[in-house]
């Protein structure tokens, strides 16, 4: 056993983990705070992914962009983009309830999926875009270089968690969680209620697009199927189940025990013996099939449960103004 | 509880390697085993494993016996890397053979195996792309580029006094790349595409697809396309609409599974392309004799040939290497694939052990071709003629 | 005469959080109870605990000389009781013969066509809707629909939530008459009522709720006579 | 005129059929249990593939040994609800969306460990078309389908509007917590729901299945627009899930017909993408569906 390459091993793993953390607390914002059902997880993912590879890709003629800007401009278009996209989305169907507004998402991941696929003048369609570029690009060489790159990561996951934590905490995430609970009374109060659940929305795509320009990032390389929409969408909605919906922290934590249960199996499957090499895999579904409803199961409101709606805290709050 | 997973994972891990011999030497292999390309696998995975086979029956790998790790890329790119990254640096293997679709071929090269340095060897990864990318001489390829295949198609179909076509391609890095190559040679060698379509793997129905590329009445339909994906269904609908009765297609389509589901007698006008071993060469008989009679069937399936072909030269290289230092594969690689050398063929590992023991040159030719790789890692394959005869094909003709 | 449901020391709610504490209620055959009370003060949890719908924290349910706390709502319709909510009452896309039918399935009557003629005599409005899904029809005419269905089932204790909720006046008054006209058939009647003015003077008895506690119980018209009562519940010392 | 019924038409009411089976169990489910079916797709390769080995053994025709399909597919989901979706049921719906996300991968990687991941066809070779006065020119399987959706179409309404059980489904669909008041058995309509769902998700299989091949990966590559279907007839409308289905699949079809110059209306790369953009702009204008189905 290499320690070597289990230090090496991590860090690909945490690049991932770190990346379906931010997935994670997008979503949170959107499911958790404000009970948006988004199914279209993988469509915003994929609308940043290619914003930002597109922008900072080298020059290429099979398609458009490859302007070799920074990294960092190439993510925060990503977030305007996928923002953007969030914003018309959630103009059009943010009003349908819950599980209509999960296959509205759902059919409009699936559009997107099919214009990145088939336009290949825009994205190079199912050859992919190469050459994309990672921030600090020859600071380090070899796999040394990946260090550099999770810890750009794990950077932006705290800023993301930070950001989270204070929308929270502020009376726009406590108006938001009384949406959430209770719309009618929200309504009755006079909050505006399609604009919050849209604000809540577009947060959580622009966000969903930062980890699609992330992954781009981390493959250099970027198709089609880097965004296959129900694996995306899939895993990271087990991860906020997992982790606790409504809690930040329980958020992380679900990416990170999902996302090892999803790529440490295989370790263990791998030790097979060769002839069933095909079945290994196979057996590695069925297994995180199987753990993933354990999880369910098991951990009810998640790893990491959801604060209690802090009847303490306001009070407190009222007192100490008033 | 994540805690929990990756110490027992991390636990099990030490336990098994502890168990394994010393010696044993892991050659690493990337399989889109789950996925859009499930149904590929099975053989693919039994060429690997009789690569494997013939090496510990030859007297085995360095000083212990060569041990296949699969990794399972997906045909995508995000299990592509994870699965690149377990192989790279938990099972420490010094080579890797795969990945299979190009897509998860080039991120596990871009993000894992490149930086890392380990030399990457795809059986069947065909796009373009890979032949420019800074790969510090790590990625290697067994198929020509799709430029490749594509031109010499175009002469095969003129030389059958074709000169209007139609070509439905699937919609991936397979299809677009080869499609688009032989749309441009084609027309340029003077024949007429009358349509240029391509189509979604998935779908259950592509009527609507034929009838439009049956207009202008071309003389034939080109179909790039996977036999098990949308490729014989479209063939299968083509005639049962009485659009086409003549259909030409690529390794992919070149499939007994084409043959299974559309039947002989449908397909006797038609013939295909695939690349295949030079002349004279009766590397791929042997092979397909001895598959088949270890595992009954399979030897004919597209890209069996190329799987073993690399998955035998990884091990080939690591012994040429004379160790597991990553940094020698590449050099190794070359000097074993390459001519000039004894000639060792598939199966003929205790000559080559041999032979590299004995310091001699030697110059693997496979059952997939000769290759000779460029300065690229690229081949300049040799593209076969194939027609069914009965139950399979047969190759009648070969360019280059 | 033995009560026919009678709850002692009841204390339910949902989720582990009390709504009602300690509450006790008598139900003689035949009788209409009306139970009041303000917003909040758990009329409804009382009916919903009878049902088992609620989570019973303490306390007991007999009906008919029978623990039923804890019994499941499904076993509860054969044994004679039937419940009728106070919202989203009728089944909107079955027509109302199919409502009126899903009554019958839980506890079939022993003559069907009888008890569906003997309903129907009761509504009349409905006779000419038969055929209609009932998400068609006018409040009023629902709450025809949901009374019926309770109906066809014969039971023995009929559990009404405010069937007034939301009514015209016309309507009110029609409900309240149709509520003695069912008594007339010898079923028993629990109901919770808003319209507390109205409903005590059709109740036998009634039961007052404050704060999820007994407040106070006597027959309708001592409650009526009542002035405090009238003032806390019944919205000004008006005498009907 | 004839090519738009050999080659448009009559295909689009084939795969409309296809979608319609499969869609109305993803409809009763939605209306009855109140969740998306992700697995339903998977449903419907174990139907296939439960024919396939019944065929295997016995030689008989596909459609004859559907049963042994239909009682298959039908065992697992009912084992599968026992046991992953039952203990969700009281939590938020989004648990057993998830769960069958979960069983859906369960079920695919059984399957590909059972008969491995390579394809199988039921019947090899092309299939003669069914050709009149030499206009007509389609597939006999096809015409089997239709027929097939007709007649479910004729009992799926009687078995809605005559039967206790179907109305009481049909009840619970529109209300369930009155149902659940009114005494009605919910747990024989969930059991209902899932063999009426699974036995048609078996044929929708076998006859996806006749018309290309089986392979693992059939039914899931055909939730989607089976999805759409649902919404597009309005959950908890199995009569409306049989339209939609129908609607889906000829749109998916016609969109690419050359209906106003000599291209196909839309590029064929984007059929399914007519499916979904149906599916929205309803949601958007007519979210109840097109026969008025429940709200959330």
């Amino acid at each position: 056993m290499d320690p070597v390459g289990l230090l090496f091993f991590l860090v690909g793993f945490l690049i991932m983990a770190g990346i379906y953390a931010i997935l994670c607390l997008a979503l949170n914002v959107q499911w958790g705070y404000g009970g948006l059902f988004n199914a279209g997880i993988a469509g915003f993912f994929a609308v940043g992914a290619y914003t930002s590879a597109l922008l900072t890709a080298a020059p290429a003629q099979t398609h458009l962009g490859g302007y070799e800007l920074p990294v960092l401009v190439g993510i925060i278009a990503a977030a305007v983009t996928a923002g953007l996209t969030g914003w018309a989305v959630a103009k059009i169907c943010i009003r349908l309830k819950s599980d209509y507004l999960a296959m509205a998402s759902i059919g409009i991941a699936e559009i997107l999926r099919m214009v990145i696929v088939n336009e290949d003048w825009l994205t190079n369609g199912s050859l992919g875009i190469t050459n994309i570029p990672r921030p600090f690009d020859g600071l380090l060489q070899g796999r040394e270089a990946d260090i550099l790159f999770l810890a750009f990561v794990w950077v932006i996951v705290a800023i993301v968690y930070l950001v989270c934590n204070r929308l929270y905490d502020s009376p726009w995430g406590r108006t938001l969680r009384a949406v959430r609970d209770n719309e009618d009374a929200a309504r009755a109060v006079g909050k505006d209620v399609d604009s919050f659940r849209l604000q809540t929305f577009v947060i959580g795509a622009a966000l969903m697009g930062v980890a699609g320009a992330l992954s781009a990032h981390y493959f250099r390389f970027l198709s089609p199927e880097a965004t296959e929409p129900l694996l995306i969408t899939f895993l990271v909605w087990v991860m906020l189940m997992a982790g606790g919906s409504g809690n930040n922290k329980g958020a992380i934590v679900g990416a990170l025990s999902v996302w090892a249960i999803w790529s440490l199996t295989e370790i263990v499957t791998n030790r097979l013996p060769a002839e069933f090499a095909t079945r290994s895999s196979y057996i590695r579904m069925l297994l995180i099939g199987l753990l993933l409803q354990f999880v369910l199961q098991k951990y009810r409101s998640g790893l990491l449960p959801e604060r209690s709606p802090g009847i303490a805290f306001d009070k407190d709050k009222d007192k100490t103004h008033g | 509880m994540k805690k929990s997973i990756v110490m027992a994972a991390v636990a099990g891990l030490l336990a098994s390697t502890a168990m394994a011999q010393a010696e044993d030497v892991k050659v690493g292999a990337l399989m889109d085993v789950t996925g859009p390309l499930a149904s590929f696998i099975p053989p693919l995975m039994n060429a690997a494993n009789f690569a494997i086979k013939h090496v510990n029956d030859g007297g085995g790998l360095l000083t212990g016996k060569a041990v296949l790790v699969v990794g399972d890329s997906q045909a995508a790119s995000q299990p592509a890397v994870d699965a690149a990254n377990k192989l790279v640096n938990v099972e420490n293997v010094p080579i890797v053979m795969g990945a299979l679709a190009s897509g998860s071929t080039i991120a596990a090269a871009t993000a894992v195996t490149i930086p890392a340095g380990v030399v990457q060897i795809s059986p069947t990864a065909t796009s373009p792309s890979m032949t420019g990318m800074k790969d510090g001489d790590h990625l290697f390829r067994l198929v020509p580029s799709d430029n490749y295949q594509g031109e010499v198609l175009t002469k095969i179909v003129l030389a059958e006094g074709i000169k209007k076509v139609a070509i439905t391609y699937v919609n991936n890095d397979y299809g677009v790349g080869i499609a688009t190559t032989f749309n441009e040679a084609f027309k340029k060698a003077g024949g007429e595409v009358t349509a240029f379509e391509k189509h979604e793997d998935k779908k259950n129905s592509y009527r609507s697809e034929i009838a439009t590329l049956a207009k202008n009445g071309p003389e034939a339909l080109v179909v790039i396309a996977y036999a098990s994906g949308s490729g014989s269904k479209i063939v299968k609908q083509a005639i049962e609409g009485g659009f086409f009765a003549r259909f030409i297609g690529t390794d992919g389509l070149r499939d007994d599974q084409l043959i299974k589901e559309v039947g002989a007698d449908a397909l006797k006008d038609s013939f295909f392309s695939a690349p295949t071993s030079p002349d004279k060469n009766d590397a791929s008989a042997k092979l397909h004799e001895m598959f088949n009679a270890e595992y009954k069937e399979g030897a004919d399936k597209p890209f069996v040939d190329q799987t073993y072909d690399a998955t035998f030269l990884a091990a080939l290289a690591v012994e040429k290497a004379g160790s597991t230092d990553r940094t020698k594969m590449s050099q190794a690689l070359r000097d074993v694939a390459s001519a000039p050398g004894d000639v060792i063929g598939p199966g003929e590992w205790a000559k080559a052990k041999e032979l590299i023991k004995a310091g001699k040159d030697i110059n693997y030719e496979g059952a997939g071709g000769s290759y000779e790789f460029d300065a690229n890692g690229d081949v300049t394959g040799y593209i076969g003629k194939f027609v069914v005869d009965g139950e399979t094909y047969k190759q009648i003709a070969i360019f280059q | 005469m033995s009560p026919l449901l009678a709850i002692d020391g009841l204390t339910a709610g949902y989720g582990g959080l009390p709504i009602i504490d300690n509450i006790n209620l008598l139900v003689a055959p035949k009788e209409i109870i009306v139970v009041i009370g303000p917003n909040g003060a758990g009329k409804s949890t009382v009916l919903k605990s009878v049902f088992a719908l609620t989570s019973i924290l303490s306390g007991s349910i007999r009906f008919a000389n029978q623990e039923i706390a804890g019994i499941a709502t499904q076993k509860l319709v054969p044994m004679g009781i039937c419940a009728v909510p106070q919202t989203r009452n009728i089944f909107p896309s079955l027509t109302v013969r199919e409502n009126l039918d899903i009554g019958t399935y839980a506890a079939p009557p022993r003559n069907r066509a009888e008890v569906e003629e003997s309903v129907l005599t009761l509504f009349p409005d409905l006779k000419a809707k038969l055929n209609q899904p009932a998400g068609e029809l006018s409040g009023g005419q629902r709450q025809m629909v949901t009374l019926g269905r309770a109906l066809m089932s014969e039971p023995k204790l009929l559990l009404l939530d405010e069937p007034t909720a939301g009514l015209s006046p016309a309507y009110l008054e029609r409900i309240f008459d149709l509520i003695l006209a069912i008594r007339q058939t010898g079923i028993t009647i629990l109901m919770v009522e808003q319209n507390a003015r109205q409903a005590l003077s059709i109740a036998d008895r009634a039961y007052v709720l404050v704060n999820g506690r007994n407040f106070a119980s006597d027959t309708g018209a001592n409650l009526l006579a009542n002035d405090e009562i009238r003032r806390s519940f019944l919205g000004g010392s008006r005498p009907s | 005129m004839m090519e738009f019924i050999n080659f448009y038409l009559i295909p689009g009411l084939a795969l409309g059929s296809i979608y319609a089976l499969g869609a109305i169990g993803i409809s009763m489910i939605f209306g009855i249990l109140r969740f998306a079916h992700f697995a339903h797709g998977d449903v419907m390769t174990l139907g296939a593939y439960g024919t396939l080995t019944a065929v295997w053994v016995s030689g008989l025709h596909p459609l004859l040994a559907l049963p042994v399909g239909i009682v298959f597919a039908v065992l697992a989901v009912l084992a599968v609800d026992k046991v992953f979706y039952k203990p969700l049921r009281e939590l938020p719906t989004i648990y057993t969306v998830i769960a069958s996300f979960g069983v859906a991968l369960i079920f695919r990687s059984l399957i590909q460990l059972v008969w491995g991941s390579q394809n199988e066809v039921f019947i090899r070779g092309v299939q003669k078309p069914v050709v009149l006065f030499d206009l007509i020119r389609v597939s006999l399987l096809h015409l089997e389908a239709i027929a097939i959706i007709i007649g479910v179409a004729i009992a799926l309404h009687y078995f809605l509007s005559r039967t206790q059980t179907g109305r009481s489904m049909r009840a619970v669909s529109d209300n369930a917590e009155l149902a659940r008041v009114a005494g009605l058995d919910t747990e024989k309509i969930v059991r209902a729901t899932w063999i009426i769902g699974g036995s048609l998700a078996a044929i929708a299989g076998v006859l996806a299945g006749l018309d290309t091949n089986i392979q693992p990966n059939l039914g899931w590559n055909l939730i989607l627009p089976m999805f759409a279907a649902a919404i597009l007839g309005g959950i908890g409308k199995p009569m409306g899930a049989l339209l939609g289905g129908m609607v889906i699949g000829l749109v998916e079809e016609l969109s690419s017909y050359p209906w106003l110059t000599d291209e196909p209306l839309i590029n064929p790369s984007y059929k399914t993408a007519t499916a979904f953009l149906m599916m929205v702009i309803l949601l958007i204008f007519r979210p109840q569906g097109l026969l008025k189905g429940r709200l959330f």
